[in-house]
Protein backbone atom coordinates (compact mmCIF):
# COMPACT_ATOMS: atom_id res chain seq x y z
CA UNK A 1 0.00 0.00 0.00
CA UNK A 2 2.92 2.50 -0.07
CA UNK A 3 1.88 3.86 -3.31
CA UNK A 4 2.39 7.81 -1.75
CA UNK A 5 4.95 9.49 -3.44
CA UNK A 6 7.64 11.31 -1.29
CA UNK A 7 9.32 14.68 -1.61
CA UNK A 8 12.38 15.64 -0.76
CA UNK A 9 14.21 16.06 2.56
CA UNK A 10 15.44 18.80 4.15
CA UNK A 11 18.34 18.78 6.60
CA UNK A 12 17.18 18.57 9.98
CA UNK A 13 13.90 20.51 9.98
CA UNK A 14 10.41 18.66 9.43
CA UNK A 15 9.74 18.87 5.90
CA UNK A 16 5.46 19.47 6.38
CA UNK A 17 4.84 17.88 2.92
CA UNK A 18 6.53 14.88 3.78
CA UNK A 19 4.99 14.48 7.14
CA UNK A 20 1.64 15.36 5.51
CA UNK A 21 1.97 12.06 3.09
CA UNK A 22 2.69 9.78 5.85
CA UNK A 23 -0.15 10.81 7.48
CA UNK A 24 -2.43 10.44 4.28
CA UNK A 25 -0.61 6.90 4.19
CA UNK A 26 -1.61 6.17 7.71
CA UNK A 27 -5.20 7.37 7.38
CA UNK A 28 -5.70 5.30 4.39
CA UNK A 29 -4.40 2.35 6.35
CA UNK A 30 -6.45 2.63 9.31
CA UNK A 31 -9.72 3.15 7.06
CA UNK A 32 -8.75 -0.11 5.15
CA UNK A 33 -8.06 -1.93 8.97
CA UNK A 34 -11.21 -0.47 10.25
CA UNK A 35 -13.70 -1.88 7.05
CA UNK A 36 -11.72 -5.28 7.03
CA UNK A 37 -12.57 -5.40 10.81
CA UNK A 38 -16.44 -4.63 10.07
CA UNK A 39 -16.60 -6.75 7.24
CA UNK A 40 -15.14 -10.26 8.74
CA UNK A 41 -17.53 -9.53 11.49
CA UNK A 42 -20.40 -9.67 9.42
CA UNK A 43 -19.01 -12.45 7.59
CA UNK A 44 -17.72 -14.67 10.07
CA UNK A 45 -19.20 -13.83 13.99
CA UNK A 46 -22.39 -15.06 14.34
CA UNK A 47 -24.56 -12.33 16.06
CA UNK A 48 -26.20 -14.91 18.66
CA UNK A 49 -23.07 -14.16 21.25
CA UNK A 50 -23.64 -17.27 23.27
CA UNK A 51 -19.88 -16.95 24.59
CA UNK A 52 -17.00 -14.76 24.27
CA UNK A 53 -14.54 -16.92 22.85
CA UNK A 54 -13.73 -16.87 18.82
CA UNK A 55 -14.91 -20.86 18.25
CA UNK A 56 -12.64 -22.55 15.64
CA UNK A 57 -15.26 -21.88 12.65
CA UNK A 58 -14.69 -18.24 13.64
CA UNK A 59 -11.02 -18.02 13.99
CA UNK A 60 -10.48 -20.14 10.36
CA UNK A 61 -13.10 -18.22 8.73
CA UNK A 62 -11.44 -14.78 9.95
CA UNK A 63 -7.95 -16.03 8.45
CA UNK A 64 -9.54 -16.33 5.41
CA UNK A 65 -11.53 -13.44 5.15
CA UNK A 66 -8.44 -11.26 5.65
CA UNK A 67 -6.80 -13.48 2.84
CA UNK A 68 -9.68 -13.07 0.31
CA UNK A 69 -9.99 -9.46 1.38
CA UNK A 70 -6.44 -8.67 0.54
CA UNK A 71 -6.55 -10.26 -2.96
CA UNK A 72 -9.78 -8.11 -3.51
CA UNK A 73 -7.68 -5.05 -2.48
CA UNK A 74 -5.09 -5.86 -4.97
CA UNK A 75 -7.54 -6.63 -7.95
CA UNK A 76 -9.51 -3.48 -7.37
CA UNK A 77 -6.30 -1.76 -7.46
CA UNK A 78 -5.02 -3.18 -10.66
CA UNK A 79 -8.44 -2.09 -12.09
CA UNK A 80 -8.28 1.22 -11.42
CA UNK A 81 -5.16 1.58 -13.14
CA UNK A 82 -5.73 -0.05 -16.03
CA UNK A 83 -8.94 2.15 -16.09
CA UNK A 84 -7.08 5.32 -15.17
CA UNK A 85 -9.60 6.12 -12.89
CA UNK A 86 -7.98 8.74 -10.72
CA UNK A 87 -9.89 11.49 -12.57
CA UNK A 88 -13.05 9.22 -11.31
CA UNK A 89 -12.45 9.47 -7.61
CA UNK A 90 -13.27 13.32 -6.82
CA UNK A 91 -16.41 13.41 -8.59
CA UNK A 92 -18.16 15.92 -5.90
CA UNK A 93 -15.02 17.91 -5.44
CA UNK A 94 -14.96 17.87 -9.60
CA UNK A 95 -18.49 18.93 -10.29
CA UNK A 96 -18.81 21.42 -7.90
CA UNK A 97 -15.64 23.24 -9.02
CA UNK A 98 -15.58 22.89 -12.89
CA UNK A 99 -15.87 26.22 -13.04
CA UNK A 100 -12.64 27.35 -11.28
CA UNK B 1 -19.95 26.70 -5.60
CA UNK B 2 -19.06 30.37 -7.28
CA UNK B 3 -15.46 31.72 -6.74
CA UNK B 4 -15.76 34.89 -8.33
CA UNK B 5 -15.77 36.39 -5.14
CA UNK B 6 -12.59 35.43 -3.84
CA UNK B 7 -9.31 37.77 -4.47
CA UNK B 8 -6.23 35.73 -6.08
CA UNK B 9 -4.73 34.49 -3.30
CA UNK B 10 -7.75 33.31 -1.66
CA UNK B 11 -8.44 31.00 -5.36
CA UNK B 12 -4.84 29.86 -5.28
CA UNK B 13 -5.45 28.43 -1.57
CA UNK B 14 -9.14 26.90 -2.36
CA UNK B 15 -6.63 25.26 -5.17
CA UNK B 16 -4.06 23.85 -3.34
CA UNK B 17 -6.43 22.64 -0.42
CA UNK B 18 -9.10 21.19 -2.89
CA UNK B 19 -5.97 19.04 -4.49
CA UNK B 20 -5.54 17.49 -1.52
CA UNK B 21 -9.12 16.41 -0.74
CA UNK B 22 -9.36 15.19 -4.21
CA UNK B 23 -6.66 12.80 -3.16
CA UNK B 24 -8.28 12.05 0.12
CA UNK B 25 -11.55 11.81 -2.30
CA UNK B 26 -9.25 9.41 -3.70
CA UNK B 27 -8.62 7.30 -1.63
CA UNK B 28 -11.93 6.80 0.73
CA UNK B 29 -13.19 6.16 -2.82
CA UNK B 30 -11.21 2.92 -2.91
CA UNK B 31 -11.46 1.68 -0.17
CA UNK B 32 -15.03 1.79 -0.34
CA UNK B 33 -14.59 0.02 -3.36
CA UNK B 34 -12.77 -2.60 -1.87
CA UNK B 35 -15.38 -2.89 0.98
CA UNK B 36 -18.70 -2.77 -1.22
CA UNK B 37 -17.18 -5.34 -3.98
CA UNK B 38 -15.63 -7.73 -1.35
CA UNK B 39 -18.99 -8.04 1.03
CA UNK B 40 -20.92 -8.25 -2.17
CA UNK B 41 -18.44 -11.17 -4.02
CA UNK B 42 -17.11 -12.57 -1.29
CA UNK B 43 -19.28 -15.44 0.84
CA UNK B 44 -17.52 -18.73 0.42
CA UNK B 45 -15.13 -19.13 3.42
CA UNK B 46 -13.98 -22.45 2.64
CA UNK B 47 -11.26 -21.76 0.87
CA UNK B 48 -8.86 -18.35 1.61
CA UNK B 49 -8.00 -17.93 -2.14
CA UNK B 50 -10.09 -16.09 -4.42
CA UNK B 51 -12.47 -18.39 -6.70
CA UNK B 52 -12.35 -17.50 -10.57
CA UNK B 53 -16.26 -16.36 -10.25
CA UNK B 54 -15.62 -14.45 -7.40
CA UNK B 55 -12.91 -12.14 -9.15
CA UNK B 56 -14.80 -11.93 -11.94
CA UNK B 57 -17.76 -10.42 -9.65
CA UNK B 58 -15.20 -8.33 -8.21
CA UNK B 59 -13.77 -7.16 -11.55
CA UNK B 60 -17.67 -6.34 -12.89
CA UNK B 61 -18.28 -5.06 -9.47
CA UNK B 62 -15.48 -2.20 -9.74
CA UNK B 63 -16.61 -1.18 -13.20
CA UNK B 64 -19.79 -0.37 -12.97
CA UNK B 65 -19.29 1.25 -9.51
CA UNK B 66 -16.96 3.26 -11.43
CA UNK B 67 -19.53 3.70 -14.53
CA UNK B 68 -22.28 4.88 -12.08
CA UNK B 69 -20.50 6.91 -10.30
CA UNK B 70 -19.38 9.00 -13.38
CA UNK B 71 -23.12 8.86 -14.31
CA UNK B 72 -24.43 10.56 -11.18
CA UNK B 73 -21.58 12.84 -10.82
CA UNK B 74 -22.70 14.17 -14.83
CA UNK B 75 -26.41 14.31 -13.66
CA UNK B 76 -25.12 16.01 -10.40
CA UNK B 77 -23.29 18.49 -12.09
CA UNK B 78 -26.61 19.31 -13.89
CA UNK B 79 -28.71 19.71 -11.57
CA UNK B 80 -25.86 21.56 -9.89
CA UNK B 81 -26.19 24.12 -12.22
CA UNK B 82 -29.76 24.38 -12.64
CA UNK B 83 -29.67 24.88 -8.98
CA UNK B 84 -27.15 27.68 -9.13
CA UNK B 85 -28.72 29.52 -11.88
CA UNK B 86 -32.01 29.73 -10.25
CA UNK B 87 -31.24 29.83 -6.71
CA UNK B 88 -28.17 32.88 -6.92
CA UNK B 89 -29.18 35.01 -10.20
CA UNK C 1 -27.28 24.96 -2.18
CA UNK C 2 -25.38 27.79 -1.59
CA UNK C 3 -26.52 29.02 1.44
CA UNK C 4 -24.19 29.70 3.76
CA UNK C 5 -22.98 33.61 4.17
CA UNK C 6 -20.04 35.43 3.08
CA UNK C 7 -17.64 37.83 5.28
CA UNK C 8 -16.08 40.55 3.59
CA UNK C 9 -13.12 40.94 1.65
CA UNK C 10 -9.98 42.30 2.34
CA UNK C 11 -7.66 43.49 -0.35
CA UNK C 12 -4.78 41.56 -1.08
CA UNK C 13 -4.62 38.73 1.25
CA UNK C 14 -6.49 35.20 2.35
CA UNK C 15 -9.54 36.28 4.16
CA UNK C 16 -9.23 32.61 6.91
CA UNK C 17 -12.96 33.25 7.63
CA UNK C 18 -14.16 33.06 3.96
CA UNK C 19 -11.86 30.49 2.82
CA UNK C 20 -13.33 28.34 5.87
CA UNK C 21 -16.84 28.65 4.70
CA UNK C 22 -15.80 28.01 1.02
CA UNK C 23 -14.40 24.20 2.41
CA UNK C 24 -17.63 23.62 4.59
CA UNK C 25 -19.54 24.16 1.77
CA UNK C 26 -17.08 21.85 -0.26
CA UNK C 27 -17.20 19.43 2.53
CA UNK C 28 -21.01 19.55 2.55
CA UNK C 29 -21.07 18.76 -1.19
CA UNK C 30 -18.77 15.87 -1.03
CA UNK C 31 -21.13 14.65 1.61
CA UNK C 32 -24.00 14.62 -0.26
CA UNK C 33 -22.66 13.54 -3.56
CA UNK C 34 -21.19 10.43 -1.26
CA UNK C 35 -24.91 9.52 0.14
CA UNK C 36 -26.29 10.60 -3.45
CA UNK C 37 -23.70 7.97 -5.19
CA UNK C 38 -24.40 5.32 -2.19
CA UNK C 39 -28.27 5.49 -2.19
CA UNK C 40 -28.94 5.34 -6.27
CA UNK C 41 -25.99 2.38 -6.13
CA UNK C 42 -28.47 0.62 -3.51
CA UNK C 43 -31.52 1.92 -5.36
CA UNK C 44 -30.72 0.77 -9.28
CA UNK C 45 -27.86 -1.55 -9.26
CA UNK C 46 -28.26 -5.43 -8.88
CA UNK C 47 -25.51 -6.63 -6.30
CA UNK C 48 -25.28 -9.93 -8.82
CA UNK C 49 -22.44 -8.34 -11.02
CA UNK C 50 -23.03 -10.48 -13.88
CA UNK C 51 -21.27 -7.79 -16.17
CA UNK C 52 -19.35 -4.49 -15.85
CA UNK C 53 -21.52 -1.90 -17.74
CA UNK C 54 -24.76 -0.80 -16.65
CA UNK C 55 -27.48 -1.78 -18.49
CA UNK C 56 -29.85 0.26 -20.15
CA UNK C 57 -32.44 0.08 -17.26
CA UNK C 58 -29.74 0.41 -14.70
CA UNK C 59 -28.41 3.75 -16.29
CA UNK C 60 -32.54 5.56 -16.26
CA UNK C 61 -33.06 4.65 -13.13
CA UNK C 62 -29.51 6.32 -11.75
CA UNK C 63 -31.34 9.60 -14.00
CA UNK C 64 -34.73 9.44 -12.05
CA UNK C 65 -32.79 8.31 -8.75
CA UNK C 66 -30.60 11.56 -9.15
CA UNK C 67 -33.70 13.70 -9.78
CA UNK C 68 -35.84 12.67 -6.75
CA UNK C 69 -33.01 12.88 -4.40
CA UNK C 70 -32.59 16.52 -5.40
CA UNK C 71 -36.45 16.91 -4.99
CA UNK C 72 -35.95 14.97 -1.69
CA UNK C 73 -33.08 17.55 -0.25
CA UNK C 74 -34.99 20.71 -1.29
CA UNK C 75 -38.19 19.23 0.48
CA UNK C 76 -35.94 18.54 3.34
CA UNK C 77 -34.57 21.84 3.43
CA UNK C 78 -37.57 23.88 3.26
CA UNK C 79 -39.44 21.62 5.61
CA UNK C 80 -36.37 22.28 7.99
CA UNK C 81 -36.29 26.02 7.55
CA UNK C 82 -40.18 26.14 8.55
CA UNK C 83 -39.37 24.42 11.62
CA UNK C 84 -36.66 27.09 12.19
CA UNK C 85 -34.89 23.24 12.98
CA UNK C 86 -31.45 24.76 13.21
CA UNK C 87 -31.44 24.72 16.66
CA UNK C 88 -32.44 21.02 16.85
CA UNK C 89 -29.59 19.86 14.66
CA UNK C 90 -26.27 19.93 17.28
CA UNK C 91 -27.82 18.02 19.64
CA UNK C 92 -25.13 16.31 21.57
CA UNK C 93 -23.31 19.91 21.30
CA UNK C 94 -25.72 21.44 22.92
CA UNK C 95 -26.49 18.84 25.46
CA UNK C 96 -22.87 18.43 26.50
CA UNK C 97 -22.45 22.43 26.68
CA UNK C 98 -25.68 23.48 28.04
CA UNK C 99 -23.85 24.89 31.13
CA UNK C 100 -21.15 27.39 29.78
CA UNK D 1 -18.61 18.21 30.68
CA UNK D 2 -17.07 20.23 33.16
CA UNK D 3 -15.43 23.55 31.71
CA UNK D 4 -14.74 25.24 35.57
CA UNK D 5 -11.07 24.34 35.33
CA UNK D 6 -10.59 26.53 32.46
CA UNK D 7 -9.55 30.22 32.49
CA UNK D 8 -11.64 32.56 30.49
CA UNK D 9 -9.44 32.70 27.41
CA UNK D 10 -9.27 29.12 27.18
CA UNK D 11 -13.13 29.02 27.62
CA UNK D 12 -13.65 31.69 24.38
CA UNK D 13 -11.15 29.55 22.43
CA UNK D 14 -13.60 26.33 23.23
CA UNK D 15 -16.88 28.63 22.18
CA UNK D 16 -15.43 29.96 19.31
CA UNK D 17 -14.89 25.91 17.85
CA UNK D 18 -18.16 24.69 19.80
CA UNK D 19 -20.15 27.22 17.69
CA UNK D 20 -18.14 26.13 13.82
CA UNK D 21 -19.24 22.45 15.31
CA UNK D 22 -22.35 23.13 15.80
CA UNK D 23 -22.86 24.03 11.84
CA UNK D 24 -21.05 21.07 10.89
CA UNK D 25 -23.30 19.42 12.84
CA UNK D 26 -26.02 20.74 11.62
CA UNK D 27 -24.90 20.29 8.08
CA UNK D 28 -24.17 16.75 8.50
CA UNK D 29 -27.74 16.19 10.19
CA UNK D 30 -29.32 18.07 7.45
CA UNK D 31 -27.41 15.48 4.88
CA UNK D 32 -28.53 12.69 6.89
CA UNK D 33 -31.76 13.51 7.32
CA UNK D 34 -32.18 14.00 2.99
CA UNK D 35 -30.75 9.88 3.09
CA UNK D 36 -32.37 8.56 5.99
CA UNK D 37 -36.15 9.99 4.30
CA UNK D 38 -35.05 9.32 1.11
CA UNK D 39 -33.84 5.68 1.33
CA UNK D 40 -36.99 4.81 3.19
CA UNK D 41 -39.77 6.79 0.92
CA UNK D 42 -38.99 6.73 -2.20
CA UNK D 43 -38.85 3.06 -3.81
CA UNK D 44 -40.41 3.80 -7.72
CA UNK D 45 -38.17 4.71 -10.38
CA UNK D 46 -40.92 4.78 -13.08
CA UNK D 47 -41.21 7.89 -13.13
CA UNK D 48 -38.49 10.84 -12.25
CA UNK D 49 -40.81 13.32 -10.11
CA UNK D 50 -41.50 12.77 -6.53
CA UNK D 51 -45.22 11.67 -6.29
CA UNK D 52 -47.39 13.39 -3.52
CA UNK D 53 -47.22 10.22 -1.53
CA UNK D 54 -43.59 10.05 -1.44
CA UNK D 55 -43.60 14.02 -0.56
CA UNK D 56 -45.99 13.61 1.92
CA UNK D 57 -43.85 10.60 3.12
CA UNK D 58 -40.45 12.76 3.47
CA UNK D 59 -42.37 15.41 5.34
CA UNK D 60 -43.53 13.13 7.84
CA UNK D 61 -39.91 11.16 8.11
CA UNK D 62 -38.24 14.89 8.44
CA UNK D 63 -40.95 15.59 10.92
CA UNK D 64 -40.44 12.64 13.11
CA UNK D 65 -36.51 12.47 12.91
CA UNK D 66 -36.14 15.87 14.57
CA UNK D 67 -39.01 14.96 17.02
CA UNK D 68 -37.16 12.34 17.61
CA UNK D 69 -33.91 13.57 18.14
CA UNK D 70 -35.32 16.37 20.37
CA UNK D 71 -36.40 13.84 22.43
CA UNK D 72 -33.23 11.64 22.57
CA UNK D 73 -31.20 14.64 23.33
CA UNK D 74 -33.48 15.59 26.20
CA UNK D 75 -33.40 12.21 27.36
CA UNK D 76 -29.30 12.30 26.83
CA UNK D 77 -28.77 15.64 28.62
CA UNK D 78 -30.71 13.63 31.60
CA UNK D 79 -28.63 10.53 31.45
CA UNK D 80 -25.44 13.06 31.58
CA UNK D 81 -26.12 15.05 34.21
CA UNK D 82 -26.78 12.52 35.97
CA UNK D 83 -23.78 10.30 35.54
CA UNK D 84 -21.39 13.23 36.23
CA UNK D 85 -23.32 13.94 39.48
CA UNK D 86 -22.45 10.75 40.04
CA UNK D 87 -19.14 10.16 38.55
CA UNK D 88 -17.01 13.54 39.26
CA UNK D 89 -18.37 15.07 42.52
CA UNK E 1 -17.58 10.26 30.39
CA UNK E 2 -15.21 12.58 31.70
CA UNK E 3 -12.48 10.17 32.18
CA UNK E 4 -9.70 12.22 29.82
CA UNK E 5 -6.85 13.69 32.43
CA UNK E 6 -6.23 17.01 32.31
CA UNK E 7 -3.19 18.90 32.00
CA UNK E 8 -1.60 21.73 34.01
CA UNK E 9 -3.28 25.03 33.55
CA UNK E 10 -0.64 27.94 32.66
CA UNK E 11 -1.90 31.83 34.32
CA UNK E 12 -3.57 32.99 31.38
CA UNK E 13 -2.56 32.21 27.86
CA UNK E 14 -4.79 29.12 26.07
CA UNK E 15 -2.80 25.74 26.75
CA UNK E 16 -3.02 23.66 23.81
CA UNK E 17 -3.40 20.35 25.25
CA UNK E 18 -6.03 20.95 27.15
CA UNK E 19 -8.23 22.39 24.55
CA UNK E 20 -6.97 19.33 22.65
CA UNK E 21 -8.08 17.13 25.21
CA UNK E 22 -11.94 18.70 25.62
CA UNK E 23 -12.24 18.79 21.58
CA UNK E 24 -11.43 14.81 21.82
CA UNK E 25 -14.00 14.43 24.73
CA UNK E 26 -16.33 17.13 22.49
CA UNK E 27 -16.05 14.81 19.45
CA UNK E 28 -16.56 11.37 21.43
CA UNK E 29 -19.68 12.83 23.24
CA UNK E 30 -21.13 13.92 19.69
CA UNK E 31 -20.04 10.80 17.98
CA UNK E 32 -21.96 8.35 20.54
CA UNK E 33 -25.27 10.89 20.71
CA UNK E 34 -25.35 10.58 16.73
CA UNK E 35 -24.94 6.84 16.90
CA UNK E 36 -27.47 6.80 19.74
CA UNK E 37 -30.04 8.81 17.99
CA UNK E 38 -29.11 6.37 15.03
CA UNK E 39 -29.76 3.19 16.69
CA UNK E 40 -33.03 4.48 19.04
CA UNK E 41 -34.19 5.26 15.70
CA UNK E 42 -34.17 2.03 14.00
CA UNK E 43 -35.55 -0.21 17.25
CA UNK E 44 -38.32 2.95 17.66
CA UNK E 45 -39.76 4.19 14.61
CA UNK E 46 -41.48 2.72 12.17
CA UNK E 47 -40.16 3.39 8.76
CA UNK E 48 -43.57 3.69 7.09
CA UNK E 49 -44.44 7.38 7.94
CA UNK E 50 -47.98 7.52 7.82
CA UNK E 51 -47.67 10.71 10.67
CA UNK E 52 -45.48 13.12 11.70
CA UNK E 53 -45.40 13.03 15.57
CA UNK E 54 -44.54 10.76 17.78
CA UNK E 55 -47.19 8.31 18.62
CA UNK E 56 -47.23 7.14 22.36
CA UNK E 57 -45.23 3.77 21.78
CA UNK E 58 -42.48 5.37 20.28
CA UNK E 59 -42.07 8.26 23.01
CA UNK E 60 -42.05 5.19 25.62
CA UNK E 61 -39.63 3.03 23.42
CA UNK E 62 -37.26 6.43 22.98
CA UNK E 63 -37.09 6.63 26.74
CA UNK E 64 -36.11 3.64 27.11
CA UNK E 65 -33.62 2.81 24.34
CA UNK E 66 -31.63 5.72 26.01
CA UNK E 67 -31.36 3.93 29.31
CA UNK E 68 -30.58 0.87 28.04
CA UNK E 69 -27.84 2.52 25.83
CA UNK E 70 -26.46 4.72 28.69
CA UNK E 71 -26.06 1.08 30.59
CA UNK E 72 -24.47 -0.92 27.36
CA UNK E 73 -22.17 2.05 27.15
CA UNK E 74 -20.94 1.15 31.53
CA UNK E 75 -21.09 -2.25 30.74
CA UNK E 76 -18.76 -2.02 27.70
CA UNK E 77 -16.66 0.64 29.36
CA UNK E 78 -16.62 -1.90 32.45
CA UNK E 79 -15.31 -4.55 30.53
CA UNK E 80 -12.79 -2.93 28.76
CA UNK E 81 -11.34 -1.61 31.87
CA UNK E 82 -11.15 -5.05 32.96
CA UNK E 83 -9.60 -6.60 29.82
CA UNK E 84 -7.07 -3.60 30.10
CA UNK E 85 -7.95 -3.09 26.32
CA UNK E 86 -6.77 0.24 26.34
CA UNK E 87 -3.81 -1.39 23.60
CA UNK E 88 -6.56 -3.41 21.13
CA UNK E 89 -8.32 -0.25 20.10
CA UNK E 90 -5.46 1.52 17.43
CA UNK E 91 -5.17 -2.13 15.99
CA UNK E 92 -4.22 -0.48 12.26
CA UNK E 93 -1.76 2.17 13.62
CA UNK E 94 -0.18 0.05 15.40
CA UNK E 95 0.20 -3.06 13.30
CA UNK E 96 1.33 -0.46 10.39
CA UNK E 97 3.84 1.29 12.96
CA UNK E 98 5.02 -1.62 14.66
CA UNK E 99 8.63 -1.19 13.46
CA UNK E 100 9.19 2.71 14.53
CA UNK F 1 5.04 1.56 6.62
CA UNK F 2 8.54 2.60 6.17
CA UNK F 3 10.02 5.70 8.16
CA UNK F 4 13.61 4.81 7.39
CA UNK F 5 13.77 7.99 5.11
CA UNK F 6 12.58 10.24 7.50
CA UNK F 7 14.79 12.46 9.34
CA UNK F 8 14.72 12.21 13.40
CA UNK F 9 12.74 15.17 14.05
CA UNK F 10 10.39 13.78 11.48
CA UNK F 11 10.16 10.63 13.11
CA UNK F 12 9.46 12.53 16.57
CA UNK F 13 6.79 14.69 15.08
CA UNK F 14 4.83 11.60 13.54
CA UNK F 15 5.48 9.16 17.14
CA UNK F 16 3.47 12.34 18.53
CA UNK F 17 0.71 12.64 16.18
CA UNK F 18 0.64 8.89 16.20
CA UNK F 19 -0.07 8.87 20.07
CA UNK F 20 -2.91 11.31 19.57
CA UNK F 21 -4.69 8.86 16.59
CA UNK F 22 -4.32 5.89 18.81
CA UNK F 23 -6.23 7.73 21.36
CA UNK F 24 -9.02 8.72 19.01
CA UNK F 25 -8.86 5.24 17.45
CA UNK F 26 -9.21 4.08 20.53
CA UNK F 27 -12.45 6.05 21.72
CA UNK F 28 -13.88 5.43 18.11
CA UNK F 29 -13.29 1.91 18.64
CA UNK F 30 -15.34 2.36 22.01
CA UNK F 31 -18.38 3.86 20.54
CA UNK F 32 -18.37 1.25 17.81
CA UNK F 33 -18.47 -1.34 20.10
CA UNK F 34 -21.31 0.08 22.42
CA UNK F 35 -23.50 0.43 19.22
CA UNK F 36 -22.76 -3.37 17.28
CA UNK F 37 -23.50 -4.91 20.80
CA UNK F 38 -26.73 -2.78 21.55
CA UNK F 39 -27.86 -3.16 18.13
CA UNK F 40 -27.39 -7.05 18.88
CA UNK F 41 -28.39 -7.58 21.87
CA UNK F 42 -31.36 -5.05 22.92
CA UNK F 43 -34.24 -6.04 20.86
CA UNK F 44 -36.99 -5.52 23.93
CA UNK F 45 -38.02 -2.23 25.18
CA UNK F 46 -41.07 -3.13 27.38
CA UNK F 47 -38.60 -2.51 30.13
CA UNK F 48 -35.70 0.22 30.85
CA UNK F 49 -33.45 -1.24 32.59
CA UNK F 50 -30.98 -4.37 30.91
CA UNK F 51 -32.19 -7.95 31.13
CA UNK F 52 -29.27 -10.69 32.81
CA UNK F 53 -29.48 -12.33 29.05
CA UNK F 54 -28.87 -8.37 27.59
CA UNK F 55 -26.50 -8.12 30.23
CA UNK F 56 -24.52 -11.17 29.17
CA UNK F 57 -25.26 -11.05 25.70
CA UNK F 58 -22.98 -7.37 25.79
CA UNK F 59 -19.84 -8.53 27.84
CA UNK F 60 -19.86 -11.92 25.28
CA UNK F 61 -20.41 -9.35 22.20
CA UNK F 62 -17.82 -6.79 23.59
CA UNK F 63 -15.00 -10.22 24.53
CA UNK F 64 -15.50 -11.47 21.24
CA UNK F 65 -15.40 -8.24 19.22
CA UNK F 66 -11.83 -7.33 20.74
CA UNK F 67 -10.50 -10.89 20.29
CA UNK F 68 -11.77 -11.04 16.44
CA UNK F 69 -10.20 -7.40 16.07
CA UNK F 70 -7.36 -8.52 17.82
CA UNK F 71 -7.05 -11.31 14.87
CA UNK F 72 -7.81 -9.41 12.34
CA UNK F 73 -5.03 -7.14 13.72
CA UNK F 74 -2.47 -9.84 13.53
CA UNK F 75 -3.56 -11.37 9.88
CA UNK F 76 -3.42 -7.80 8.45
CA UNK F 77 0.02 -7.45 9.79
CA UNK F 78 1.50 -10.46 8.55
CA UNK F 79 -0.13 -9.34 5.54
CA UNK F 80 1.20 -6.15 5.09
CA UNK F 81 4.74 -7.10 5.78
CA UNK F 82 4.29 -9.64 3.16
CA UNK F 83 2.82 -6.87 0.81
CA UNK F 84 5.74 -4.69 1.81
CA UNK F 85 8.59 -7.07 1.33
CA UNK F 86 7.42 -8.33 -2.34
CA UNK F 87 6.70 -4.48 -3.16
CA UNK F 88 9.68 -1.87 -1.90
CA UNK F 89 12.37 -4.26 -2.06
Amino acid sequence: MSFLGRGNTPAGGVNPERVEMALQELDMITDVFNKLVTSCHTKCISARYAEGDLNKGESVCIDRCVSKFFEVNKKVGEKLQTMGAGAAGAGATQSAFGQM
Amino acid sequence: MDFSTMNAAEQAHMTKIIEKKQMQDFLRMYSNLVERCFNSCCNDFTSKALSSKEEQCVLNCTDKFLKHSERVGARFAEQNADAMGAGSK
